[in-house]
């Protein structure tokens, strides 16, 4: 189970670097996106070398993930959209002011 | 290590980091639709076929078009407008090296990946339907009403309303 | 001999197999799987497109293409030498490698929906527990595929075209995945063959398919008119509007690779008619008992040919849609008529197939109808048109 | 209600769809190879040269006055002069042209050319398959190609070519009387020197323009009355070629 403990490493390092080097807020998003893949990768890896195969609870939680992950970048985005719309910038860095 | 799980790991690994690193942003996401999809034939590896096939709905079917159309519509003409690498880039990215440094150290020396594969573990769709729809059938029926939600709230976000913007601002770009 | 007849082609494979060396044997029943559907699609491609060429001329009065071979019968042949031998023009600023990788990702996307597909008895090339949820990943892969080709050419029109194109398929999957659940909730399996198997049998004379339910109606007609939008074809064919986006998202696309465009379109189309069938019109069983010794694989094509031809009628018939009316039409009607759908057939697990079960799921569905479609704003005149540019 | 109109749709394409199968008439489409659709009269593609009686290097109405080369819009016409007179379709001694070029790339059919020509000489052809092999060389098409009989342009504008027949017939009648007048007046200018001076005032001008062209009025007021009728489409007997 090692090599797969090693990619959802992988992919939760890549996630955060995405989110702390990239300054575009849809690459944070992403980045956010990566690393609760890399999550639901180590329930399904658990679930798959863990003691107890029978219960289902593992892939159940990535299904639920899943779909909040989907309903997270959804509105994330449509927020990202509602910003650029009023401050013509999805740089995070320019995002520093509290009236929109 | 099996040959194919190489192929996947390869291709996640590389779907991931040329995320980070592409400075085109439809590239960036393209490549992490890469990353999706390898992620999706990780799971089918490991019998979660049910798991893979959502991952490849909803990543890449719903969540990487989406991100898809809004870089598009908030780009504005410039490209690669954001430099690779700069002197305040080092720090986050030693400390994502680093983090990564000390997951993979921990699973190295974790006496769980020694554990042997259990075949049984297989989810089959009976299976997992009853078990939605027993045990977990108030979280099935919370996410519905949250995605729901969201998707309202997304429409709402999304919607342009011309009462709210600006009319200056509003009046070149639109002809009544 | 009725029954090798029926199993022809698998007792073939197994023959084939059995002759060759144990170690090769595995990737051997994939070739042999994936040979005999590429060979055979591609002919009903090629047969397709003649019909269908052929077909819209009649219907509109003409001849159609009769000048290759007699009545015009290798018109897909000089098609397909026309489009080898063309010039495979790149603009110049193009993005090379996604302008490459996209008819490659079309093609492949069709093709992968063929393997869980039951095309006859014991025919199926990967028989998954999960395979209509297969079906439906792969279709939304080629959403993918259709924002590359549109993108890496910087053009407007192919971009606006792509940007159509995945609209109307994100907006057309969700009616043409929940008018299937229906289904998959009766058969109670996701496996193809599953859900042909849950449907032989007769009832007095008709055969238990689902199309000869309420639901099993009004979904096969919301998966055929959805199926028929997520495969950009007409009535819902803007995306590739040649009036006004020149072809769409392969505008920039000569030669062999609009070829491939073409090709996997056409595959896309006859996947999901696959899967209609599959869902609906009992896969590869006999529509009269007395038929039963025809080979089911000739039954599957029958049935395959048959939805073919009224897909070329509608498309002869309809004119394309305004982008407004389609997004109306799948979010006010569409949807709305999908999830009744839902109910009533959920409603007819407890009614049972009696005459209850009919009034009740079958009022239901026509009653959402009739509201549904006077009320859907179709029929309004269209508010004072404003027109945003791109900022 | 929703999809009725679908369904009335679809039940005439596929009466059309039958229909084409079993009533000719539904099939507008002409087979072009094999069918065509006559041309009509007043069909014009690129112009002719009209020659009268057999041989097209002697018979040629045109007398190379450049006209038609000037007023082409396009300029496609080429015209080089010959150097010797040549006697003429009316036995005058005229120029003929030696180069007689028209570009068909170039040609719009604009009928100009047709329009302004004195002597009826170049006219419009109905014949619309002009398509070549070569890129230049083949499609400047030279006077012998562009030469054709009389009776062809009997042949595709009847109507037309009845009536510039009967223009030329009559302007050669005129002209022969007027020849025969001048011939008498020089005898009578040998009698009587007061006549003649008389003769010779009204004879001059004349000879000076015996071909007058007259292109609106086909009639000259000195012809017989047989040949002043205006020609009917049902008359296409050519009258006998004037050779010189």
């Amino acid at each position: 189970m090692l090599p797969y403990l090693l990619i959802s490493s992988l992919l939760f390092s890549s996630g955060l670097a995405a989110a702390l080097l990239r300054r575009n807020a849809v690459m944070v998003l992403i980045g956010i996106e990566l690393m609760l893949n890399a999550a639901n990768l180590n329930f399904i890896v658990f679930w798959k070398y863990g003691p107890g195969p029978a219960t289902l609870s593992p892939i159940l939680f990535v299904l639920f993930s899943i779909a909040i992950a989907a309903a997270e970048a959804g509105v994330g985005l449509a927020l990202i959209l509602a910003i650029h719309r009023h401050r013509q910038t999805t740089n995070v860095d320019e995002m520093d002011s509290l009236r929109g | 290590m099996n040959f194919d799980l190489a192929i996947l790991s390869l291709i996640i690994a590389a779907g991931s980091i040329g995320a980070i690193l592409f400075r085109d942003l439809v590239h960036s996401v393209l490549s992490l639709a890469v990353t999706f999809f390898g992620l999706a034939g990780v799971y089918l590896r490991l019998g979660a076929e049910f798991i893979a096939f959502s991952q490849v709905i909803v990543y890449v079917g719903a969540v990487a078009i989406l991100a898809l159309f809004v870089v598009i519509l908030t780009r504005k003409g410039e490209r690669a407008a954001e430099s690779r690498f700069s002197a305040d880039r080092l720090l986050p990215l030693a400390v994502c090296s680093m983090l990564f440094v000390g997951l993979a150290a921990a699973a190295w020396s974790s006496s769980i990946k020694s554990r042997p594969e259990l075949a049984s573990a297989t989810a089959s769709m009976r299976q997992l339907g009853r078990e939605l729809m027993s045990s977990y059938v108030v979280p099935l029926e919370v996410l519905g009403l949250l995605l729901t939600a969201c998707m309202i709230g997304a429409t709402i976000l999304a919607l342009n309303d011309d009462r709210e913007s600006n009319p200056d601002e509003d009046k070149p770009h639109s002809s009544h | 001999m009725i029954e090798l007849a029926d199993q022809l082609f698998v007792v073939l494979k197994r023959e084939i197999l059995a002759l060759l060396p144990v170690a090769i044997q595995p990737l051997a029943s994939v070739f042999l799987s994936i040979g005999p559907i590429i060979t055979v699609f591609a002919t009903l491609f090629a047969v397709t497109t003649i019909l269908e060429r052929k077909g819209l001329g009649r219907l509109q009065n003409r001849f159609g293409p009769n000048r290759v071979g007699p009545f015009g019968v290798l018109q897909p042949l000089a098609d397909g030498i026309k489009a080898l031998i063309k010039e495979d023009v790149v603009p110049l600023r193009t993005d090379r490698v996604l302008h490459f990788i996209a008819p490659v990702i079309i093609m492949a996307a069709a093709l992968l929906a063929y393997s869980v597909l039951p095309f006859g008895r014991n025919m199926i090339a990967l028989d998954l527990d999960t395979g209509v949820l297969f079906f439906f990943a792969v279709g939304a892969s080629t959403e993918l595929a259709i924002f590359m080709a549109g993108w890496s050419c910087r053009n407007k029109y192919a971009m606006l075209g792509a940007m159509r194109a995945i609209a109307q398929m994100i907006s057309y999957e969700i009616p043409l995945i929940l008018s299937t659940v229906g289904v998959l909730m009766t058969a109670g399996t996701l496996s193809t063959v599953g859900i042909v198997e849950a449907q032989g049998g007769f009832t007095g004379l008709f055969p238990n398919w689902h199309v000869f339910t309420p639901w099993g109606f009004a979904g096969f007609v919301l998966f055929l008119i959805a199926a028929t939008a997520e495969a950009n074809r007409s009535p819902f064919d803007l995306p590739e509007g040649e009036s006004e986006l020149v072809a769409g998202y392969f505008t920039e696309y000569s030669g062999f690779k609009f070829a491939m465009f073409f090709f996997g379109e056409y595959l896309g189309l006859f996947a999901a008619h696959a899967l209609a069938i599959t869902l609906f019109l009992g896969g590869w069983h006999a529509p009269v008992a007395f038929l039963d010794w025809v080979p089911s694989y000739l039954w599957f094509f029958v049935k395959l040919l048959g939805l073919i031809v009224l897909s070329i009628w509608v498309r002869g018939t309809m004119p394309r849609l305004r982008s407004d009316q389609l997004m109306v039409f799948a979010w006010k009607f569409m949807l709305p008529m999908a999830l009744v759908n839902l109910l009533a057939a959920g409603l007819w697990r407890f009614t049972g197939a009696g005459p209850l079960g009919w009034l009740i799921c079958g009022s239901l569905v026509a009653i959402a109808y009739v509201w549904l479609g006077s009320h859907m704003a179709l029929g309004k005149p269209m508010p004072k048109r404003q027109y945003r540019f791109a900022e | 209600m929703l999809g009725t109109g679908l369904i009335k749709g679809m039940a005439e394409t596929a009466r059309n769809f039958a229909g084409s199968f079993f009533q000719e008439d539904r099939l507008t489409t002409v087979q072009y190879p094999e069918e065509r659709i006559p041309t009509k009269e007043a069909a014009r593609s690129f112009p002719f040269l009209v020659f009268d009686g057999d041989d097209a290097a002697k018979g040629l109405r045109c007398v190379s006055c450049q006209i038609c080369e000037k007023e082409c819009p396009p300029q496609c016409i080429y015209i080089v002069k010959d150097t010797t007179k040549k006697p003429d379709y009316m036995g005058k001694l005229q120029f003929q042209p030696k180069i007689f070029d028209i570009d068909v790339s170039v040609c719009m059919s604009c009928q100009i050319c047709v329009e302004v020509c004195p002597f009826d000489a170049i006219k419009m052809n109905v014949e619309y398959e002009m398509s070549r092999f070569g890129r230049f060389e083949d499609l400047l098409i030279h006077k012998q190609q562009l030469a054709k009989p009389n009776e062809y342009f009997h042949k595709i504008h009847p109507t037309d070519a009845a009536e510039v027949d009967a223009r030329l017939a009559a302007e050669k009648l005129k002209a022969e009387a007027k020849a025969k007048a001048d011939a008498e007046a020089k005898v009578k200018a040998a009698a009587a020197a007061a006549a003649a001076a008389a003769a010779a005032a009204t004879a001059t001008p004349a000879t000076g323009a015996a071909p007058k062209p007259k292109p609106a009025t086909p009639a000259a007021p000195a012809a017989p009355a047989s040949v002043d009728q205006p020609a009917k489409p049902a008359v296409t007997t050519p009258p006998a070629p004037s050779t010189p």
